[in-house]
């Protein structure tokens, strides 16, 4: 255990760093509105670009890290945030899991770049990876985008300094509680038995199939699924299926071996 | 300015940019930083119903615009026509996306700057109802979109052909009810942003928006319009202007004959207030008291606030109008073809454009992205280094602040220009 | 019935490091008729929780004569124990229980008997330890084994030394330091080679994967399997057999234990994973 | 000498109670073409579906909720329960017997007060046409009879309270004895399931399982007699006032099919999925049996119908029963 202070006297340094991304989960945290307030009151942002005038170069308590290193830069603010940092938090699916743009694979991003910006642009980005492939990350807070709720204890947890806890069922738990007409059983593909939790099943409340935005449940039965996907939707569908989200994590190398 | 890689972008924009001012050549540039994420590419080889969810995730603030803006394109190669209830849930949804992405960026992002705080959460201490009156606004355009979309950011509900769900007409009465209160707050916050004093930049430049038929719309645009003779069509964006690569730089650059050009809402209610709702033209006309066009771009600001009065009151309507149509279908049904289609859309920034190749089994054969962004960065250029021509006196930590202030008041999302 | 889910606010009374990660925390309660309604036999557990951080099952290691005071010692496993940890003097806590089977007594009595804990499961038979200090002619031999994996591991080490007054002492550590000049090697090996008599009782409590090895030894010398007993621990939220995460094939431990007798437990085929 | 009340009464009655207690019953949702079932606060009387079809959720989410506070605490102290009575109406008897079950399981042996303090606060009004038996515990039991009458049976003072002087109703006059035979069923209370389902633990059958089954943990969500649960402590987000932590002991529904269910930080106890999908089978037919007296299903269909891997327990339990080496 990191932590073993008994009272808590200094305000809680808190930075907020952006990769590459849509920005949309530090948007969470705007989302947190009177709550905001509150928790300013006992954290400082103390680096907040996006919402801040404020740039302190640290040290910083937490750091939450949002967005994909893709650039030289982001992968130079990325190091330089782990090494002022106490915890660092991945925030949102492409910093935890590399995000959408990494639905293409390695080859596919470095084979699409003169594709979009043609043949003479050069560039020194390198393809989209979650933030532990080059750092160690404390804690997770996956989702396209995180859930608000979520973030909420979370922040809560950590004020006290208490660990939060990893999210360890799958949305199929909050999708029965709201009551949803099961989209597998009409036949979609739906992600939702194996992707974490944590999202109150944000998209099958609305008559979405879950994507897997959080990420591959521990110990989730993604070969049985998969089985289930191949026979009704093909092999190659099911591969994309299980590819928005989950390309650069186990479950799904283990599924597909070979790098795309 | 720079000090530490932690440090050295431009504070409350979305995205990554870093100014660099050349006082030898007068000129501003701004440089876009932002990795590649290739949303091109990432949606090739997919059917067509995987577009509106994966372009959506190009840009938290606006991510509704490109939902809908993709279902628009998607539509319009399998020739779908949808109904009324359905269009209306979709203009009050991107009424919705605008109020919520305005609000972020007038409080968030722009007040600080006019308000002396380093950032808006300050308000909460300084200027307390202030503070209400910010998260109340952005609160209003998230439930807005919550309700209809299933989520206030990367919604969910949208689909081609309709809705993959729609709220019950109790949950949209509701939601008018909290629509018409917010107005009187709606107003004050024109108010607010009329009473800001800006720089007295002046530059006389082009107005680019969608129209239909001539007249300020959001979603139903079929033409493109100029305060120029230019006149355009939508199927043919691409001949309105042209898109550059920079070397260095990740974004892509926009340009009319050879000179930039300015989208969203300065740009829009320049060019039409007359279809402006009665409320949004007495904000404007009474409350800001600004003859359009200004040509000064800080007045985007200002005219966003106007937008926010407009679209309640749009959406007000809309909503009513598909409590009236509750009977009709919230998906129509259609037939997968191959074909090309555009959808353009007003999003909070501008013009955005998505278009589509599908081969006979809905699959993605092609697709390109115009954001607003790309459209005005090389106006964005010029009226900074307007700034430094008329500023240039300034202590260089002043003249820095103030076109950053420029910058801010463009609202640009580097986030959607690299994409 | 009595209700298992009354909490009874405790005072923190003094607190003591017993190695880097387990500190022993000394409890009274603040409420007189708590202090006079609480009891328990050792080898039972109490729920402990601060408020915020949860809930978890510990055991009391004093005797039940030093009531209405009582001590834990808390490893930092999680949120509560490091929160636990974290308490000072006059802090508050709250307590449940006691829950659970208690050392079966009238098992043990007049025989000989010998502990086995292996690290912090030392702490639950400590209770026990002194409850036989204070009444010795309960067994007619003791003999007591702490081990753990370094000399940073073992805990009570001052108590271990005035032990030995009443008991037979053995520590035992699997890698030692420069300053160790105990035993080193495995606990089942110095098991081994301690002469247990026939008709001897032996508690174990320690980490799962001890279990089967020390079984194994001490059947050796003929010990009758109704004669060991085994201190379980599992995943445990409620204590009282709801919540389903203590299930052992068909018994709970937390109702019919934490503490088995090998004869009940050895063809459980979730005993010994 | 027992009331009735005439079914057009029926919605004045209940507008008498959704108008004192908060109500939740039985309701439909017309989602476009599709509809389903699901328990609801009433509001109106034309909310309530008499005759509804299988719902998602039984009605246990009023006793067992996907996730509530068993207890909030303030300022280091914990703070007592705040239960207030409401009242479920129009449970059908198969459900009524899933919620009697429940009691029994967080009753017995050990009670489990903050189960036991929110059911003394829920009020239950079955609905069905079948005659009441001891297998449900509600309050007041209103018979359907022909298809204008209900036949009101008070079991408890709450149950006579809604009745006597109700002018709703009246005496019933002759209500005809109604048989019902009770079959018991030959796969869930076949006399050796148990004992079968216990040889079963090598079989190769939970292997099979465990190569179609998610463990998304449906079957248990679902299920009316299902009650694992985990427990955690919440914090609001209202910090560290003082060291002032705020917020609320949080249940939330679990599922022994989870893969962590039984794991702690160093260890699994339960890795095997065959594992853990035996223990589901063990639990429901050996040892609630044992514990409880009773198997641990209804047969209300919900986990066949909603798992989304298409797993059907009975078909499994009949290959079982099928296989019985010592017939
Ligand atoms: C019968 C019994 C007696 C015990 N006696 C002691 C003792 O005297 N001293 C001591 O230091 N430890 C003891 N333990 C272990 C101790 O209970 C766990 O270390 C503790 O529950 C971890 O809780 P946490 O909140 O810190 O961990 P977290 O990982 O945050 O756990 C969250 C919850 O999961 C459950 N849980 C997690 N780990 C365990 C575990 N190992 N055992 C049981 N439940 C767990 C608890 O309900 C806990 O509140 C005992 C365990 C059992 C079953
Ligand atoms: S995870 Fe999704 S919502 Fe969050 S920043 Fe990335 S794209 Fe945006
Ligand atoms: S819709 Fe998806 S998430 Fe919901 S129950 Fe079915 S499989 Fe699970
Ligand atoms: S349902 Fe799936 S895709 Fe949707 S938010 Fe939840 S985890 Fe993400």
């Amino acid at each position: 255990m990191k932590s073993s202070e008994t009272k808590i006297t200094k305000k809680m340094q808190i930075a907020i760093f952006d990769m590459t991304d849509c920005e949309g989960c530090e948007l969470e945290f705007i989302n947190l509105r009177e709550k905001l307030a509150t928790l300013a009151d006992q954290a400082d942002f103390a680096n907040w670009r996006l919402a801040s005038d404020n740039s302190n170069p640290g040290p910083f308590d937490v750091t939450f890290v949002e967005g994909t290193p893709i650039t030289e830069e982001d992968i130079a603010i990325l190091k330089q945030a782990r090494s002022v940092s106490r915890f660092i938090v991945s925030l949102g699916s492409c910093a935890d899991l590399g995000g959408v743009q990494s639905l293409v694979g390695s080859k596919g991003w470095k084979k699409g770049v003169p594709l979009v910006y043609g043949e003479k642009y050069k560039t020194t980005s390198k393809a989209p990876k979650p933030l532990s492939y080059y750092i160690n990350v404390d804690y997770r807070l996956p989702g396209c985008p995180i859930n608000g709720n979520e973030l909420e204890a979370f922040l809560g947890a950590l004020l006290v300094r208490k660990h939060p806890a990893e999210k360890r069922f799958p949305v199929c738990l909050e999708c029965k509680a709201r009551e949803n007409v099961c989209l597998l059983l009409e036949g979609q593909p739906c992600l939702g038995p194996v992707t974490k939790g944590g999202c109150e099943a944000a998209c099958p409340s609305r008559g979405l199939r879950c994507w897997g935005c959080f990420g591959a449940l521990r110990g989730g039965n993604q070969k049985a699924l998969k089985k289930m996907l191949d026979i009704k939707h093909g092999k190659d569908r099911t591969e994309q299926v299980f590819g928005a989200f989950m390309t650069h994590q186990d479950e799904f190398k283990e599924m597909y071996p070979k790098e795309k | 300015m720079q000090e530490s890689v932690l440090n050295h972008y431009i504070c409350k924009i979305e995205g990554h940019g870093d100014l660099k001012l050349n006082y030898k050549s007068g000129k501003a540039t701004l440089n876009i930083d932002e990795g590649e994420r290739l949303f091109e590419q990432l949606v090739l080889g997919r059917p067509y119903d995987d577009a509106p969810f994966i372009t959506a995730r190009i840009c938290g603030v606006c991510p509704t615009a490109h939902v809908l803006v993709a279902i628009q394109a998607i539509e319009d190669a399998f020739g779908v026509t949808v109904n009324e209830r359905i269009m209306s849930l979709r203009r009050a949804l991107q009424a919705g996306q605008i109020i919520q992405s305005h609000a972020l960026h007038l409080f968030f992002l722009a007040a600080p700057d006019y308000l002396d705080v380093v950032n808006a959460i300050e308000l909460h201490h300084t200027r307390p109802e202030l503070y209400k009156t910010a998260v109340a606004m952005k609160k209003l355009g998230d439930k807005l979109v919550e309700v209809i979309g299933g989520r206030a950011i990367h919604p969910v509900a949208p689909a081609v052909g309709g809705f993959l769900s729609v709220p019950g007409n109790d949950v949209l009465k509701e939601m008018i009810g909290e629509l018409r209160a917010a107005i009187p707050m709606a107003l004050a916050t024109v108010e607010l942003f009329a009473s800001f004093e800006y720089p007295n930049l002046k530059r006389k430049t082009e107005y680019l928006a969608t129209q239909q038929d001539g007249k300020l719309t959001y979603l139903d645009g079929n033409s493109i319009v100029s305060n120029s003779k230019f006149r355009g069509t939508i199927e043919n964006y691409g001949y309105a202007f042209t898109e550059e690569v920079r070397s260095g730089s990740n974004s892509k650059y926009g340009t009319r004959d050879g000179h930039g050009f300015m989208v969203g809402a300065l740009a829009r209610l320049s060019l039409d207030q007359e279809s402006l709702h009665p409320k949004a033209l007495y904000a404007l006309r009474s409350i800001w008291g600004q003859k359009l066009p200004s040509y000064n771009s800080f007045h985007n600001n200002v005219a966003q606030a106007i937008e926010i009065v407009h679209l309640i009151e749009e959406s007000i309507a809309q909503l009513e109008s598909a409590i009236a149509n509750s009977k009709e279908l919230a998906r129509v049904p259609f037939t997968v073809r191959e074909g090309c289609g555009v959808g353009a859309i007003e999003a909070p920034r501008g013009t955005l454009y998505h278009s589509v190749k599908t081969d006979k089994n809905g699959i993605i054969t092609d697709y390109d992205i115009v954001t607003p962004t790309v459209q005005s960065l090389v106006n964005l250029e010029e009226d900074a280094d307007e700034m430094m021509k008329k500023y240039g006196k300034l202590p260089e930590k002043e003249l820095y602040r103030q076109i950053e202030m420029l910058i801010r008041a463009y609202d640009p999302c580097i986030t959607c220009s690299v994409h | 019935m009595t209700n298992e889910n009354n909490y009874k606010k405790i005072k923190v009374i003094s607190v003591r490091g017993l190695n880097p990660r387990v500190r022993a925390i000394r409890f009274g309660f603040v409420e007189k008729q708590d202090a006079k309604d609480f009891t328990f036999a050792p080898g039972s557990f109490i729920m402990v929780a601060v408020p915020g951080f949860g809930e978890s099952p510990l055991t009391v290691t004093t005797s039940p004569s030093q009531l209405p005071e009582f001590e834990i010692a808390v490893r930092t496993n999680g949120n509560n124990t490091m929160a636990l940890n974290r308490l000072d003097v006059g802090d508050t806590a709250y307590v449940r229980g006691p829950l659970g089977n208690a050392i079966d007594l009238q098992a043990v009595y007049g025989r000989e008997l010998i502990l086995i804990g292996g690290g912090i499961g030392l702490a639950p038979l400590r209770s026990f330890i002194h409850f036989l200090s204070e009444n010795p002619q309960t067994v007619s031999k003791l003999t007591i084994i702490h081990g753990a994996k370094t000399p940073q591991d073992l805990i009570f080490k001052d108590e271990l030394a005035k032990w030995k007054k009443f008991a037979d002492v053995h520590v035992v550590v699997d890698i030692g330091d420069e300053d160790w000049d105990g035993e080193t090697g495995n606990i089942v090996k110095s098991l081994d080679k301690i002469t247990i008599g026939k008709k001897a009782s032996v508690i174990v409590c320690g980490p799962p994967a001890m279990y089967l090895p020390i079984v194994k030894s001490i059947q050796k010398k003929d010990v009758a399997k109704e004669q060991i007993s085994l201190m379980f621990e599992r995943k445990l939220h409620c204590g009282i057999g709801k919540c389903q995460h203590c299930t052992c094939g068909g018994k709970y431990v937390c109702l019919d234990g934490p503490t088995f007798k090998y004869s009940e437990i050895e063809n459980n085929w979730e005993a010994f994973v | 000498m027992s009331l009735s009340i005439n079914k057009k009464d029926f919605g004045h009655f209940l507008l008498g109670i959704i108008e004192s207690w908060p109500t939740y019953g039985p309701m439909e949702d017309e989602d476009g073409a599709k509809s389903r079932f699901r328990f609801a606060r009433l509001r109106t009387v034309k909310d309530y579906a008499l005759h509804y079809g299988p719902t998602i959720i039984p009605p246990k989410k009023y006793l067992f909720p996907a996730r509530e506070d068993v207890f909030r605490f303030e300022k280091g102290e914990i703070l007592p329960p705040t239960n207030k009575d409401f009242v479920v109406f129009g449970v059908n008897k198969r459900d009524g017997e899933g919620l009697f079950y429940l009691d029994q399981i967080y009753r017995y042996p050990v009670e489990d007060t903050f189960y036991t303090d929110r059911r003394k606060h829920m009020k239950l009004v079955i609905v069905d046409s079948l005659p009441p038996s001891n297998n449900v515990d509600c309050d007041l039991y209103l018979q359907i009879v022909g298809d204008k009458k209900f036949a009101a049976f008070p079991f408890t003072d709450f149950g006579e309270s809604l009745i006597s002087g109700n002018k709703d109703f009246g005496h019933a006059g002759e209500i005809g004895e109604i048989s019902v035979r009770h079959m018991p069923d030959e796969v869930i209370h076949h006399p050796r399931l148990a004992e079968i389902i216990e040889d079963s633990r090598e079989s190769k059958i939970w292997d099979k399982l465990s190569e179609i089954c998610f463990n998304c943990g449906i079957c248990s969500y679902t299920c009316p007699l299902c009650y694992c649960y985990n427990e955690g402590d919440r914090i609001d987000l209202r910090g560290n006032v003082e060291n002032d932590v705020k917020g609320g002991r949080e249940r939330t529904w679990d599922s022994c099919m989870l893969p962590d269910f039984a794991a702690i930080s160093f260890k699994d106890f339960r890795p095997k999925h065959r594992d853990r999908i035996y223990n589901w089978y063990y639990h429901k037919f050996v040892r609630m049996p044992r514990e409880q007296g009773f198997v641990g299903c209804v047969d209300c269909g919900r986990c066949i119908t909603y798992c989304p891997a298409r797993i059907n327990y009975r078909k499994v339990l009949e290959s079982l029963i099928k296989n019985d080496k010592r017939k």
